[in-house]
């Protein structure tokens, strides 16, 4: 059989495609068997996620050209470590959410039974990972672009007005971002010629108008991701979308866009770009948590305030930037960590509010009361992913928030270990009044009718993320074929 | 084979609590079995790791779990004293809670999280370097929440959530005081008599570092202005108080500031730096302080709980004395008063499971309707009180006289000041439960308790009159101490 | 100046006039319009961009991205029609099947 | 590997030591036995159990306090005695009893507590914790004023001197008259054997502390009497004569302090005579004051009265009685303890003193007989205990002489000391007599004095204190409600608003990227 390591590049081609066709043809098939086909897409998607991220730790970096067209005319999809560690999430979020979408779809379940979901959600799966691995700047904007158009349709998918008003925003959002990074695009072509991101930092470093055209560029992806100022569209459209939906938006997607932007920055360091523009993206960073965890603090609804902390979480992976000029590889470590630990414990959030949002029949705080005794296994998934958003030990948050404490003694930049550690004492105040009001003894005893569902793709989410410091050596092994240091 | 002994001590609790979590409500006595069989199985493995560590070539693993990070397991002589009180504890309170917890609701999620705490503690008591016994210490701290908010009050949630404030403030500051000694010293693990000693750093940052761990630790130590959450954390249920907030909590912040003095910084370094004669100071205010409370608080709990506070300071002011003596004393201190306070603390679960009384003014009688709890109550209350030649005499009578030596006799008198409060904050629980009841107790038709309570109170009480007949002799707590204070002392020169 | 740059600099006007109409109008078929302003605005500086190359003949690349750009667009159009009408059928009626909480 | 060393098991030694200990642990076996025998007699069976369960360990650690080897031990039993003592105190369980407890309790535990430092400041500046050489180790240690000072209260409180007069009359008021003996005899003595343990007698330098300890003992020796004179029950008389004669082994030891060289022994001896004679001849005293003249012929009551008068007499100190073995004693001890103000000033105020203890006595004597008899005569076996108890204050005063102060040996019979201990007695009585004429009676005091005061005074500040710490620290009724702030972000920051701000950061990136090349 051939040596593995050459079948590797097929690989990434197949990690966008087979999702892509198991969505059409599970589109095709309508109905009835709509589920059952999207189901074995996204065991496909699974086991390839799990290639690639093999072949990477064997044989480090893995790329290929599509159709053998040699950039910067060809695209070229390329994984290292990171983009590799960003799949296996989208793979493990991807496999939760479908399990969790299969067990809702039983009658009278959640609105998510609609059948238009499964395809839906497999195109926003492959666009997804299609972000992940592009290397070429253009592809990544039809990839943000389909990753916008499925999200947007899945957020609309309820049909109520607030729904389709929350899709809206998102759809205009999305859009004001795109173009942004379009036009940057164009920028950055008029000047170097080239879409090839790793040739970028080169290209941009001559001319003034390709540094233009980067910093538009960046600014789409910053609005892509929800980092504050750009939120506003993230809270009404994660907690307005159907669980599992919510899930994987605020689980995968964010994370997507945040890659490309990390990948950019690193090209804009190596351009010569000054501390200036690491330093606003940190200083909103820092402004994202403080303000996220207020509102969240402030909000009344269930998935509402996961929805802010989602806001806040991201914060974090913008304040961590600066350090990453002088301690590439522990900050990338710190990246993936955090990214990682996030997704799965913000997915496992969602999804354990969606049940118990099922059986209270509302997600408002002051309806909650005694939840927690009749969905045992949400409230607890819901407890261990509190763990994550507080990064305490020994979730893989905390261990990014070791390094990042670590590194900034090291560099003298105090204030970001300041605001990282401030951030998790942020997180406790929402998360444990959450956990407080599901615990709380039910005053009217009225017995609710429990309905038969339990959210058990969310435990092992939540456990898993709140003990990823124990797969501390084989993240780390994949970050080692990762360069993230600026040329 | 040792190692496998130090993974069997750290896997059965977390077995026991995963399943007792996982068994449905109903399956009581299953769950009973499960968390008693993991118990034993966790003292016997403590046991041989203590055997092994007193052999001089304690058991260990190491792991480099991220870059530049490195964690581990070391179970030496110290880490086994406080493991197999914990473990030794661990099985009493199974027997006792499964008692008391008869007719309340949520009994899985209890016993899964009161084995999550124990598996936090045992990790405390065995880890090897800082950041290992940070990440368990904060461990502990989630794993006793829900346990402190069980029955969902308002006064439970509130209590609750003043737990959390102090515990993840406390656990801020420990973290920032790791990642600080991790940049003074990288290789960092704990060496009796401390490894910092050579290090030539600048004193301010020891300093600061110091106070950073010696503070996060001291919130669940109770020093004073820290002490705030352990009288509200009294309204959990009865097994909660008596392990977690009599035994393996806040003996896990007093076993993690031994760690920062005697084997990060090592006595002598942490003297020249000012830290330890602050810390004496603080624990000499918290000892009178907590003394001084109990004797005013009438709600029995609320006075253990005071009590409790005074007496960790006992240990806080003995380790922070530069004498062998005064150390062997304190670490003593540590297992004894654990095993005394623990009667109490069932003594006041019974009499309420029993007779619904919470007040030491309702006490009168009690001695009448619980002969054999209140045996157990008395002798352990005199042990607390320091009444020679009890449990609590033996290892005050070594701090008081390691204070002398170690030339501050301040120390002594604040021993022997504390000593008079505490035979008045303890008096009246010896003495009025055998008195004539004035409103006649309602009569119950039972004569003593319910067999699942009494058995635990009798036999712990036992434990700690046992302490008290063996403190010199080899192998029992005392001696273990003494080794642990000799090796600091002098072997680390 | 020569024709690119014109060309460039209409693109880039036309790039802001979208924004502005997408950031101030509420009406969704307004701001449609104004994505569709902003989208020709990026599509004319790639075009401009092709003339930009010193070689005689344009270069290639740009177009084959104001194609997809195009295609991009027109189908972001449809989607906000279709979402704009869903709602206004869903605000008048209140019929809004599924109209659970939000 | 081995480990800081530890003696032996339970840390407890006894040993039989030298010759003061054993007679300390004899006089105080035959009080405890013989009190014992009476308490126990004269109790209502029912009772009796209960009795036991504080008497017995009151007398085990009352007598094995003496036999005490190292401080460990000294300690243990010490408390043992003063905590059982407490029960015994509170027995007939009425309010008053209560408080009288709580006073004695209050008090003891505060000695035993400054006596607990005082041995582990002594034990930490000695390698072993013996107490035959503690004293040496200590006074040499840098710690020696602050010892000196924890001693003297200690002791104070314990020997009932100045202002702690009141707890010897609360023992002997409210404990069962057994009982109470056997406190008067043995339980006071225990402070006496830790003076002579602990206090640096044979060490120089201790000079002023000498003056200051025969300054003491002459105050709460006449402190005593004057409380005694207006005290109104017969026990509370003999409680307050205990604490001025107290006083008396203050002065000896003062003088051992002032001398050590000179007044050493002979003040030891002084100390041990004073011991004997004050243990049997005071428990005598009361165990008489509730078993005489109960309700017995003519004849018997005139017995009873005579029994009465020895061993009151011993206290004066009448020739021929055991008192005026120990008042010998002393003036040998203050004899030699060298020419000094405050030496002379003791030795001329003693027969002072001895004329006070006289009015007392007579006084005492006077309110026996007129208390109304005990309504059942104790019964035999008690009267008999009485009777051995007084026969044995008796026999103390010949065999005193014999083994202890050689100088009370020669001058037994010198006519000048027989008549120097007779003259107090005699104008004792003629003093009394006086005062009847004169229809000057005392008026009857209540057994308050400084501590029931102080007791009342300190239980007010306590609930005043819990009080307000108890409000401060109440949990706020209303847990504070979680009323989350309602903050609706579409108000607080509209979409169109942050579009906007978006594109404006849009710019500022790029002019930022722009600016840096």
């Amino acid at each position: 059989m051939a040596e593995p390591g050459a079948f590797a590049p097929q690989l990434l081609g197949l990690a966008i495609v087979v999702p892509l066709a198991a969505g059409a043809v599970s589109f095709a098939l309508g109905r009835a068997r709509a589920m059952a086909a999207a189901l074995l897409g996204a065991a496909a998607a699974v086991a390839l996620a799990a290639a690639v991220a093999w072949s990477v730790a064997t044989g480090g970096a893995v790329a290929l050209d599509i159709g053998s067209w040699v950039p910067p005319l060809g695209i070229r999809l390329a994984a290292d470590g990171l983009s590799a560690l960003f799949l296996v999430l989208a793979a493990i979020v991807g496999a939760a959410v479908s399990v969790d979408a299969a067990l809702a779809s039983r009658p009278g379940a959640d609105v998510a039974d609609r059948w238009l979901f499964w395809p839906l959600w497999l195109f926003l799966w492959s666009a997804v990972n299609g972000l992940f691995l592009t290397a070429d700047v253009f592809n990544a904007y039809v990839c943000l672009e389909l990753i916008g158009f499925s999200a947007v349709a899945l957020v609309a998918s309820k049909g109520s007005k607030a729904a389709l008003d929350a899709a809206l925003s998102y759809l205009f959002a999305s859009v004001l971002g795109a173009m942004t990074y379009l036009v940057g695009v164009g920028l950055v072509y008029l000047a170097s010629g080239t879409l090839a991101l790793d040739a970028l930092d080169s290209a941009v470093h001559g001319s003034a108008s390709a540094r233009i055209g980067l910093g538009l560029m960046l600014a789409g992806l910053v609005l892509k991701t929800a980092l504050f100022p750009a939120h506003f569209w993230l809270p009404t459209a994660h907690s307005s979308a159907p669980p599992q939906v919510s899930a994987a938006l605020s689980g995968v997607v964010v994370k997507s866009s945040y890659l490309l932007a990390v990948r950019l920055l690193v090209a804009a360091t190596g351009a010569g770009s000054g501390p200036g523009l690491r330093l606003t993206l940190a200083a909103l960073g820092a402004v994202a948590i403080v303000w996220g965890s207020a509102m969240a603090l402030a909000s009344q609804r269930l998935k509402l305030m996961i929805a802010y902390s989602t806001v806040a979480q991201v914060g974090y992976l913008f304040v961590m930037l600066p350090l990453l000029e002088e301690r590439a590889a522990t900050v990338g470590l710190a990246i993936a960590l955090h990214a990682l630990s996030h997704g799965m414990a913000k997915a496992a959030m969602f999804l354990a509010a969606g049940d118990i949002a099922d059986a209270a029949g509302t997600d408002r705080f002051d309806a909650l009361a005694g939840v927690g005794r009749e969905r045992p296994v949400a409230a607890l998934s819901l407890g261990l992913a509190g763990v994550t958003m507080l990064g305490l030990p020994p979730s893989g948050s905390f261990a990014a928030k070791w390094l990042v404490v670590q590194s900034s003694l090291a560099s003298g930049q105090w204030w970001i270990a300041a605001v990282v550690v401030g951030g998790g004492l942020l997180a406790a105040l929402y998360v444990f009044r959450a956990l407080a009001s599901l615990l709380a003894k039910p005053d009217r005893s009225e017995a609710r009718t429990p309905k038969p569902r339990t959210a058990w793709a969310a435990l092992p989410l939540a456990a898993v993320s709140a003990t990823l410091l124990l797969a501390g050596p084989a993240i780390s092994r994949l970050m080692a074929a990762t360069s993230l240091a600026g040329r | 084979m040792a190692v496998l002994a130090l993974a069997v001590s750290l896997i059965a609790p977390l077995l026991a609590a995963a399943g007792s979590l996982a068994f449905r409500e109903s399956w009581r006595r299953s769950r009973l079995a499960l968390n008693a069989a993991a118990a034993v199985a966790t003292a016997a493995a403590v046991g041989a790791l203590t055997v092994r560590a007193a052999g001089g070539t304690p058991a260990g693993v190491r792991a480099e779990i991220l870059p530049g990070v490195v964690m581990g397991l070391r179970a030496d002589l110290a880490g086994a004293l406080f493991a197999t009180m914990t473990s030794v504890l661990w099985v009493v309170t199974a027997v006792y809670a499964h008692g008391y917890m008869r007719n309340r609701q949520s009994q899985g999620r209890f016993f899964g999280f009161f084995a999550l705490a124990i598996f936090s503690a045992l990790g405390v008591a065995f880890a090897a370097d800082m950041l290992t016994l940070f990440v368990f210490f904060e461990v502990l701290s989630l794993a006793t929440y829900p346990l402190v908010t069980h029955d969902g009050s308002p006064e439970a949630r509130s209590a609750g959530a003043r737990y959390l404030v102090y515990a993840l403030g406390g656990g801020t500051a420990l973290l920032l005081g790791v990642a600080g000694l991790r940049a003074i010293a990288p290789g960092e693990s704990f060496v009796a008599g401390g490894h910092l000693a050579a290090a030539g750093t600048a004193v301010p940052a020891l300093r600061a570092v110091f106070a950073l761990l010696v503070a996060g630790f001291g919130v669940k130590a109770a020093l004073v202005p820290l002490h705030g959450w352990l009288p509200r954390a009294m309204v959990a249920p009865a097994p909660v108080s008596a392990l977690l907030h009599a035994v393996a909590v806040v003996k896990s912040g007093v076993f993690g500031i031994v760690r920062v003095v005697h084997f990060v910084y090592g006595p002598d370094l942490a003297a020249r730096i000012g830290g330890t004669p602050v810390l004496a100071a603080v624990a000499a205010v918290t000892v009178l302080f907590g003394a001084a409370m109990a004797i005013t608080r009438d709600d029995l709990k609320a006075r253990l709980a005071y009590s409790t506070i005074s007496q960790l300071s006992y240990i806080v002011l003995g380790l922070s004395l530069p004498n062998a003596v005064a150390l062997a004393g304190a670490l003593g201190h540590i297992v004894h008063h654990g095993v005394m306070k623990i009667v109490l603390f069932f003594w006041a679960g019974a009499l309420y499971e029993e007779l619904k009384v919470k007040r030491v003014s309702q006490l009168d009688g009690t001695a009448r309707r619980m002969p054999l709890t209140t045996l157990a109550a008395v002798s352990a209350a005199l042990g607390l009180a320091g009444i020679p030649p009890l449990a609590g005499f033996v290892t005050k009578w070594l701090m008081g006289k390691g204070a002398t030596t170690a030339g501050s006799a301040w120390a002594t008198l604040v021993y022997a000041g504390a000593g008079a409060l505490a035979v008045a904050y303890a008096w009246p629980l010896v003495t009025r439960p055998f008195r004539r009841p004035d409103a006649e107790r309602p009569r119950r038709d039972r004569f003593e308790g319910d067999p699942w309570l009494v058995v635990p109170v009798a036999v712990a009480a036992v434990l700690a009159l046992a302490l008290a007949a063996t403190a010199g002799a080899d192998a029992m707590p005392l001696d273990i101490a003494g080794r642990v204070a000799f090796d600091v002392f002098w072997r680390g020169r | 100046m020569s024709a690119p740059l014109l060309y460039a600099l209409v693109g880039a006007g036309l790039v802001s006039l979208g924004a502005w109409g997408l950031v101030v109008r509420t009406h969704p078929v307004r701001k449609t319009v104004a994505a569709n302003l902003m989208g020709s605005g990026a599509f004319l500086i790639l075009v401009s961009a092709a003339r930009a190359t010193p070689a005689e003949r344009p270069d290639p690349v740009p177009h084959a991205l104001v194609l997809t750009g195009i295609v991009v667009t027109m189908a972001t159009t449809a989607v906000a029609l279709a979402l704009a009408k869903r709602r206004a059928a869903a605000s008048e009626g209140h019929s809004g099947e599924g109209a659970s909480d939000g | 590997m081995s480990s800081v060393n530890f003696t032996p098991l339970l840390f407890l030694g006894f040993a039989l030591g030298d010759t003061t200990t054993r007679t300390f642990a004899a006089t105080a076996a035959a009080v405890w036995i013989l009190a014992g025998v009476y308490a126990f007699a004269s109790e209502a069976p029912g009772k009796r159990l209960r009795l036991a369960a504080f008497y017995l360990p009151a007398a085990a650690g009352g007598i094995a306090c003496m036999l005490a080897a190292n401080a460990l031990s000294f300690y243990a039993a010490y408390t043992l005695a003063a905590l059982s003592s407490a029960g015994l105190v509170a027995w007939n369980g009425n309010e008053r009893a209560r408080k009288a407890a709580r006073i004695y309790l209050a008090l003891t535990v505060v000695s035993e507590a400054l006596l607990l430092a005082v041995l582990m400041i002594a034990a930490g500046r000695s390698w072993s914790w013996a107490l035959p050489g503690l004293r040496e180790e200590w006074a040499r240690a840098p710690e020696a004023g602050l010892v000196m000072w924890l001693l003297t209260a200690s002791l104070m409180i314990k020997c009932g001197s100045t202002i702690f007069a009141g707890i010897l009359p609360l023992q002997y008021e409210n404990a069962p008259a057994g009982a109470a003996a056997a406190l008067a005899g043995a339980s006071a003595k225990i402070g006496l054997l830790a003076m002579l343990w602990l206090l640096p007698l044979g060490v120089p330098g201790f000079e002023s502390w000498g003056a200051a300890y025969v300054a003491i003992g002459l105050s709460s020796a006449f402190l005593g009497v004057a409380l005694g004179l207006l005290a109104r029950s017969p026990r509370a008389m003999l409680g307050y004569s205990s604490a001025s004669q107290m006083g008396l082994a203050f002065v000896a030891v003062g003088a051992a302090l002032i001398a050590p060289r000179t007044a050493g022994i002979p003040a030891l001896a002084a100390v041990v005579a004073f011991t004997v004679h004050h243990a049997l001849a005071k428990s005598a005293l009361v165990l008489g004051s509730d078993a005489s003249g109960a309700g017995r012929s003519a004849i018997g009551r005139a017995l009873d009265a005579v029994l009465l008068a020895l061993p009151a007499a011993a206290l004066v100190g009448a020739p021929l009685t055991s008192g005026f073995v120990a008042k010998l004693a002393l003036k040998s001890a203050l004899a030699s303890a060298g020419p000094s103000p405050i030496v002379e000033a003791a030795t001329s105020l003693l027969p002072i003193s001895s004329v006070a203890t006289g009015l007392l006595m007579i006084r005492f004597l006077l309110a026996v007989r007129r208390s109304a008899p005990a309504q059942q005569t104790p019964p035999l076996l008690g009267r008999a205990a009485w009777y051995a108890l007084t026969g044995l204050s008796a026999a103390a005063a010949l065999a005193g002489p014999w083994s202890f102060s050689s100088y009370a040996r020669e001058h037994l019979l010198d006519p000048h000391a027989v008549w120097s201990a007779t003259w107090p007695a005699l104008a004792a009585v003629a003093l009394t007599a006086a005062a009847r004429v004169a229809r000057l009676s005392a008026p009857g005091m209540e057994t308050g004095d400084l501590l029931t005061y102080g007791h009342d005074a300190g239980l007010r500040a306590i609930a005043w204190l819990a009080g307000r710490v108890a409000k401060r620290t109440r949990p706020t009724a209303e847990t504070r409600s979680h009323r989350a702030l309602v903050l609706d972000e579409e108000r607080l920051f509209p979409t169109a608003v942050a579009m906007g701000v978006f594109v404006a950061l849009a710019v500022l990136l790029a002019v930022l990227l722009a600016r840096a090349g």
